[in-house]
């Protein structure tokens, strides 16, 4: 037995707190990120971006700026234009402008870009173009894109009635999708006991990952060969989209992810810089770097979130809820940009039913264009699921105060029951598995629910102001199934390619693309489990197109549901056709084997084995059946049967200083449910990230900008990352309950942290002001903000 | 993000420096710490074709005491500041107020010269400044004088220090022993400017102040002297009444303008409540 | 950013005198603090300078000076300037209407409209501010103004008394105004 | 071009001299010229701390300091923190706590925790946040990062006894 455990030890696989591999380099300081590679001859690329939010070009003068000492050249639309390059397709369905063509949609956007033989001569350049401009009135309120006189933004798609996604009805109109039964959900509301209405916002904010966009192309003119480094978390999908613009050779073209800075949804779209970086390679013949500057991140690649929404719930006298009616106006910005499936525009908002069984639900999502910058990724999140999670996490919490229900038990009484899994939501989701009320059961019980709520009153009577914020959600990730999930055309499947040498170790390649989500070490645990090797022995290699299999990358929590089912399911491949060679070899049916940790033994027979390793070796001899393959590899292109639905139950404890409006986070209890878990260390490591980022956007993130479209806090001074000062200590646990469907039963988990944690936030700020009539606050609830709502209230007079 | 270029000059001695200052004008800046220069530089905002670096002038630094005056160098570091036994044990405030600007790694290049003389309002030295009663040691071609500080701040960027002349020392006077003192600072994160700020001493007999010192960071053209509510706590019992009124009247003198931080009005609620707070701590931290 | 600002401010000069001045846009331009006209391109097209210094910080504009209209009955102009800055990264313009109309006592008084806007990297950091920017803009302006129209009324000989237009704006004023944000927004407030 | 000036300093315990331009930025000279990409960039307004690097005894962050400052300075970076193939405690503790995901901050925190430990062996975790607070971190949260800083305040104490 002992033995037994050893061996087990010995392989650390999945269920083990594995340390990272990928470590070692980082710690040295030897990690290689887009900015550490320099190749001969490379010159660096700046871009001149534009004063103005909206604003037709007259003349772009170069003269001056090639003038500059170390300046080789400048890079217009006009120049692009003879290798049709000016523009490029979005991964959204719609085309964004490469390099402004004689007219700019938001502000910063590219207008030209210098090259130049270093970074410094960049900037002189870029200061000494000369643009004329003619200023246009702004858009900027997305309530004001569809209004009869409004300036049409996008001229280059005016004649168009469709980008992508179905009808249009204006020229600043994107698209409109809905999903559910309208008339029956209309009927429900018609006849409710109770309905509540709140508009609720998710303000625009961006990931902000600490490493900015950029890329190194570089083309051999000898060859036709392109290769790219670049801070994608998606490199296949920039190869497809690149090869379609360029007519380059899908095969000629060479994306490599390399060390990844954090992405965070900022890395998923294909952006201008990579595109004008390639085609200045393509065109000087060396290649080309791109980084982008903080401020030129935070104002132009990939914001998240400006949806506008509003939140009705139809419910009986005892708070259960009949219907939901969800709507929500998203600003795109002026471009439809951001990654999504092409049945899905609104990405997974009709998850917005959460954990609740709720008979009749019915949500529609208008996008509109504004001159502001394209995005609406989905940041540390699947496309629109935080929108989502967010509107029915509070709209539970204003039916509970008008219904005077406590808001743990509200959601008891409209939870889906453990034993109505699978579970099809009104808006058709299966969810795949889950136990709400254990998991709810199990936190309040933590932190003593009972006891903080007479602790409130207590400190109610005092007039102080303490909240309690409850979060119970229900996330969707891995995407996806192929029949309802693809990009360009292109099915949202992953994919996982091993070999298994003689010795017995083995190398396996993912189309996924971590960015610190640790796969070098997780993926290597499913693997070491299903074969019995060792994963020290077990090399991941991603990112790098030219190795990896093809796959759709990693965001919205794609890489355990359909990267990890991949590599499971390779695996087993290779242990049946290792079954078979074991049979052979101990000369005995497959039938008389059994699998034990590292070996098939025969049954009843324990001294008769033969180990993985064994059977390597043998794989490569004559002494295999008859007429089989030599060699031990697999590879699996893994269609996910069915998303996978995460859920938590979170809560938070907040203490409001209502004479200066700060939030003290006291206490944050977080359950997560992933299902099987691969390693625990990185779990924990992922929440604790996940309700960092959540703490950031509901308590202090936001991009403002002023009426005309000025950016009004882009640096880092005004934008909000909080530091190890603000950030409160985070307490984690878990369930498990197991995906079904999933070959290993695991669901991801690093975005539930952030869909879940930022309702749990809002909750609490709203909880500490339940009494006093408040229903709902928006984000973000900064200090000024809070103190507005005391000063409103009355309720901080000296 | 990358600077102009800009001819670099590092002097090893005052004369030296005054001479460079001399020579070039208008074209030159003082580097001290750097932290609102180069970054407003990077942005090609500010594009000197001079910099002379402070930073190789030893006779700029140290922390001293002269007779009942701590003498700090105009080139000493926050960081000097926070680990000084002498200020640690004779003026603390000093001490609590540097613990508060921006964050560590700055703390190791800012300076408190250049913090002062850079005559930003938001910059957390002003008002300790103020508080405290020092005294600012200019140094010019013509000579050497000093001047108090208050009436040094005219404006935003705007003080009394002229063209020319380069801050070379900050006196304060030593505290009382037993003068109860305090930093109230709101800011929204690490390394962010004050919404608003009160800097407080405050000397007590029994539970009647003898004399009360307040300055008001962020919420004007300048750091401001709070006087009508130093005055009104004068030879009063500080209680919640004499509070209140203090903080109403330096609430009286604020003249803040919105930004990201929050609005007037809540600017105004903020140097009010750091007020009150500042006294109460500074109460508690005082010897009766 | 946009901003309005509607104010009158009493000359003291006649109301013919005054006008003099205004109708004089080259006159004009050399109140506006800051402002330079280096091009005259024809009578009612002019390119010219703004220069801003503050503390550390310089933004200079450059760029078109448009006499809208200039109407004698109304003794009325209409001025509209528009430029970037010389890194093209912020941009400004300013609509400014000025009439003078009789006051009593043989004196004037001078009507300014002034809406100003900023644009791009100054706006991000200063945008705020433009209210009392364009206050002091038309406050240094009107007073410019007054001073010159007196002189030009003044028999000594007009515009020998002129006051020289300075040469950048009162720092302290405009300094307050575009920059404060802009330094709170971005700079870690060390060191000079 | 401005004129270059000739700059020679101590870079992890070797002399190196290089030749910059008066506005170089020391991070540049690290990463380009010197082949130290260790330390990044990642905000360039002196906010997020990952280009920290030890100056003379001192945390700061290089894109806010001019090489030509740094004539006869000693500067430490991340990769002159291994001594004789030995990791330094810090970079164990980073490893063994999970106190970094995606890396880039990894350098910045280690090389800024390095001079909290010289001045304050025995930082309880109020302190380090207070003094690490230079530093941003966009994956960890912070809270395995203070148990790595502890993991190597312990080791070194035991070292030294």
């Amino acid at each position: 037995m002992t033995d037994l455990l050893e061996r087990e030890n010995k392989l650390q696989g999945m269920g083990v707190s594995r340390l990272r591999k990928e470590d070692a380099r980082f710690i040295r300081g030897k990690g290689t990120y887009v900015d550490d590679i320099k190749m001969p001859g490379m010159l660096f690329g700046a871009i001149v971006r534009s004063p103005f939010a909206h604003a037709r070009i007259k003349s772009i003068g170069k003269e001056k700026a090639l003038k500059v000492p170390g300046v080789v050249a400048v890079l217009t639309a006009d120049d692009l234009k003879p290798v049709k390059l000016h523009w490029m397709p979005t991964l959204g369905g719609d085309v964004q402008a490469v390099l402004a063509d004689k007219k700019v949609c938001f502000q910063y956007q590219e207008v030209a870009m210098v090259l130049a033989t270093d970074r410094y001569a960049a900037a002189d350049g870029v200061d000494a173009v000369e643009v004329e401009y003619e200023e246009l009135p702004a858009i900027v309120d997305p309530h004001k894109s569809m209004a009869k006189d409004a300036p049409v933004i996008r001229e280059d798609i005016a004649d168009k009635d469709e980008v992508g996604h179905g009808k249009r009805t204006h020229p600043n109109h994107i698209f409109t999708w809905d999903a559910g039964d309208k008339a029956g959900t209309d009927a429900v509301f018609a006849n409710a006991a109770v309905t509540v209405r709140e508009e609720i916002l998710n303000p625009r904010v961006h990931p902000c990952p600490l490493e900015t966009c950029g890329c190194v192309a570089s083309f051999d003119k000898v060859t036709g060969q392109l290769t790219v480094y670049l801070t994608s978390q998606a490199p296949h999908l920039v190869r497809t989209v690149v090869a379609m613009l360029s007519g380059i050779p899908e095969s000629k073209i060479r994306m490599v992810g390399g060390d990844i800075g954090g992405g965070f949804g900022n890395k998923v779209p294909v952006y201008p810089g990579y595109v004008v970086a390639i085609v200045a390679s393509i065109v000087t013949g060396v290649p080309i770097k791109w980084i982008e500057s903080r401020i030129e991140n935070i104002s132009t690649t990939g914001f998240a979130r400006d949806y506008h929404g509003v939140g009705e719930l139809a419910a009986d006298k005892d708070g259960r809820i009949k219907a939901l009616r969800f709507t929500a106006l998203a600003d795109h910005g002026a471009f439809n940009s951001h990654v999504s499936a092409t049945k899905f525009p609104a990405g997974l908002f009709s998850i917005c039913t959460g954990s609740y069984d709720i008979p009749k639900a019915y949500c529609r999502v208008d996008a509109v264009y504004t001159n502001k910058a394209p995005g609406g990724v989905a940041y540390r999140c699947s496309l629109r699921v935080t929108e989502a999670v967010y509107l029915i996490e509070r709209m539970i919490d204003v039916l509970a105060q008008k219904l005077n229900i406590d808001k743990a038990e509200i959601r008891r009484r409209n939870f889906v029951k453990k034993e109505q899994f699978p579970y099809a939501t009104a808006f058709g989701w299966t969810l795949d598995s889950g136990n709400y009320h254990a998991a709810l059961d199990k936190v309040l019980k933590a932190v003593d629910y009972e006891g903080l709520r007479r602790e409130q009153a207590e400190r109610r009577k005092k007039g102080e102001l303490m909240g309690i914020g409850i979060s119970t959600f229900t996330e969707i990730v891995g995407a996806g199934p192929n029949k309802v999930c693809d990009i360009l055309g292109i099915s949202l499947f992953d994919s996982c390619d091993i070999r298994v040498n003689p010795t017995g170790s083995a190398i396996a390649r993912l189309g996924t693309m971590t960015q610190g989500q640790g796969h070098m070490t997780t993926y290597a645990q499913i693997i070491a489990t299903e074969l019995g090797l060792s994963s020290d022995e077990i090399q991941i290699e991603e990112g790098d197109t030219d190795k990896a299999p093809y796959g759709a990358g990693t965001w919205g929590s794609r890489s355990t549901p359909v990267g990890g089912a991949a590599a499971a399911m390779a695996a087993r491949k290779i242990r049946a056709k290792a079954q078979k060679i074991a049979a052979h070899l101990l000369e005995v049916g497959e039938g008389d084997l059994e699998w034990e940790v590292d070996r098939f033994k025969v049954k009843g027979n324990p001294g008769k084995f033969k180990t993985m390793k064994d059977i390597a070796l043998a794989a490569h001899t004559s002494n295999i059946p008859d007429g089989m393959e030599k060699g031990l590899d697999a590879s699996e292109y893994y269609d996910p049967p069915n998303m996978t639905f995460p859920f938590g139950a979170y809560v938070c404890v907040v203490d409001i200083d209502k004479y200066t409006g700060e939030t003290r986070v006291r206490r944050f209890y977080a359950l997560d449910d992933c299902g099987t878990r691969i390693n625990p260390m990185i779990i924990e490591g992922q929440i604790h990230g996940g309700l960092t980022e959540a703490f950031a956007v509901a308590m202090g993130q936001q991009v403002p900008f002023d009426e005309a479209g000025n950016h009004l806090g882009n640096s880092l001074m005004d934008y909000f990352l909080p530091t190890s000062a603000e950030t409160p200590h985070w307490e984690t646990d878990h369930t498990v309950t197991p995906s079904p469907h999933h070959p290993i039963g695991a669901k991801g988990v690093a975005e539930s942290p952030h869909v879940g944690g930022i309702p749990c936030f809002t909750n609490a700020v709203v909880d500490a002001f339940a009494h006093l009539g408040v229903t709902h606050l928006t984000m973000p609830h900064t200090a000024y903000r809070v103190w507005q709502t005391c000063n409103a209230l009355g309720i901080n007079k000296r | 993000m990358i600077p102009r270029e800009f001819e670099y000059h590092a002097p090893s001695s005052i004369p030296d420096a005054l001479g460079l200052l001399k020579k070039f004008g208008e074209g030159a800046k003082l580097l001290a710490g750097g932290h609102s220069l180069l970054p407003m530089m990077k942005m090609r905002f500010a594009a000197p074709e001079h910099l002379i670096d402070l930073g190789r002038i030893a006779e700029l630094r140290g922390i001293r005491e002269d007779k009942g005056t701590i003498v700090l160098g105009a080139m000493t570091t926050e960081n000097e500041i926070i680990w000084s036994k002498l200020l640690q044990d004779k003026c603390p405030l000093l001490v609590e107020g540097a613990r508060l600007i921006s964050d560590p790694q700055v703390r190791y290049k800012g300076t408190i010269g250049g913090d002062i003389s850079h005559g930003d309002p938001a910059n957390d030295h002003p008002a300790l400044m103020l508080a405290l009663g020092a005294s600012f040691v200019l140094r010019g071609a013509s000579g050497e004088r000093t001047v108090p500080a208050e009436g040094f701040f005219h404006g935003l960027y705007d003080t009394e220090l002229k063209p020319g002349e380069i801050m070379t020392a900050i006196r304060i006077p030593v505290p009382a022993a037993g003068t109860g003192y305090c930093y109230a600072k709101l800011k929204r994160k690490t390394g962010d400017f004050a919404t608003a700020a009160a800097a407080v001493l405050l000397r007590m007999k029994g539970d009647t102040v003898q004399e009360a010192s307040i300055a008001l960071t962020n919420v004007g053209p300048t750091a401001l002297k709070a006087k009508a509510a130093e005055a009104a706590l004068k030879g009063k019992a500080l209680g919640d009444t004499t509070i209140e009124e203090a903080a109403k009247l330096a609430m009286g003198i604020c003249e803040p303008t919105a930004d990201q931080r929050g609005d007037a009005q809540y600017k105004t609620a903020m140097a009010g409540e750091m007020t009150r707070r500042a006294l109460r701590t500074a109460r508690t931290r005082a010897a009766s | 950013m946009k901003v309005r600002i509607d104010k009158a401010f009493p000359v003291a000069a006649p109301p013919e005198a005054a006008w003099a001045v205004l109708r004089d846009v080259e006159a004009v331009a050399s109140c506006m603090p800051g402002a330079k006209i280096t091009e005259r391109v024809d009578d009612t097209h002019y390119k010219g300078t703004v220069t801003v210094k503050v503390g550390p910080a310089t933004l200079s504009f450059r760029g078109q000076i448009e006499v809208a209209s200039l109407d004698g009955t109304a003794r009325s102009l209409h001025l509209v300037a528009k430029g970037t800055d010389t890194t093209g990264s912020s941009a400004a313009s300013m609509d400014l209407t000025a009439s003078v109309v009789p006051a009593e006592g043989g004196g004037s008084s001078l009507k300014g409209v002034c809406e100003t806007s900023v644009s791009g990297k100054a706006a991000a950091f200063g945008g705020r501010l433009m209210n009392s920017v364009a206050d002091q803009i038309l406050e240094q302006f009107a007073g410019n103004f007054t001073a010159r129209a007196a002189a030009a009324a003044a028999p000594a000989g007009a515009g020998a008394a002129a006051p020289e237009a300075p040469g950048q704006l009162n720092g302290l004023a405009l300094a307050w105004a575009v920059f404060k944000s802009w330094l709170r927004g971005l700079f870690v407030g060390k060191g000079t | 071009m401005a004129k270059k000036q000739a700059v020679a300093f101590n870079l992890n315990g070797k002399q190196v001299d290089v030749l910059v331009e008066p506005r170089e930025l020391l991070i540049h000279t690290l990463r380009e010229k010197l082949a130290h990409t260790g330390p990044h960039i990642g905000c360039e307004t002196s906010h997020c701390g990952a280009c920290t690097v030890d100056l003379d005894g001192m945390s700061v962050k290089s894109c806010t300091v001019l090489t030509v400052q740094c004539e006869g300075a000693k500067v430490l970076t991340i990769e002159g923190m291994e001594q004789g193939g030995a990791l330094h405690a810090l970079q164990e503790g980073f490893h063994q706590e999970h106190g970094l995901q995606c890396g880039y901050c990894t350098p910045g925190m280690i090389t800024r925790a390095y001079r909290l430990l010289q001045e304050n062996p025995d930082p309880t975790e109020e302190e380090i946040r207070y003094w690490m607070a230079g530093n941003l971190c966009r994956c960890t949260g912070y809270q395995n990062i203070v148990k790595a800083v502890q993991y190597a305040a312990k080791k070194l104490a035991a070292k030294a006894a």
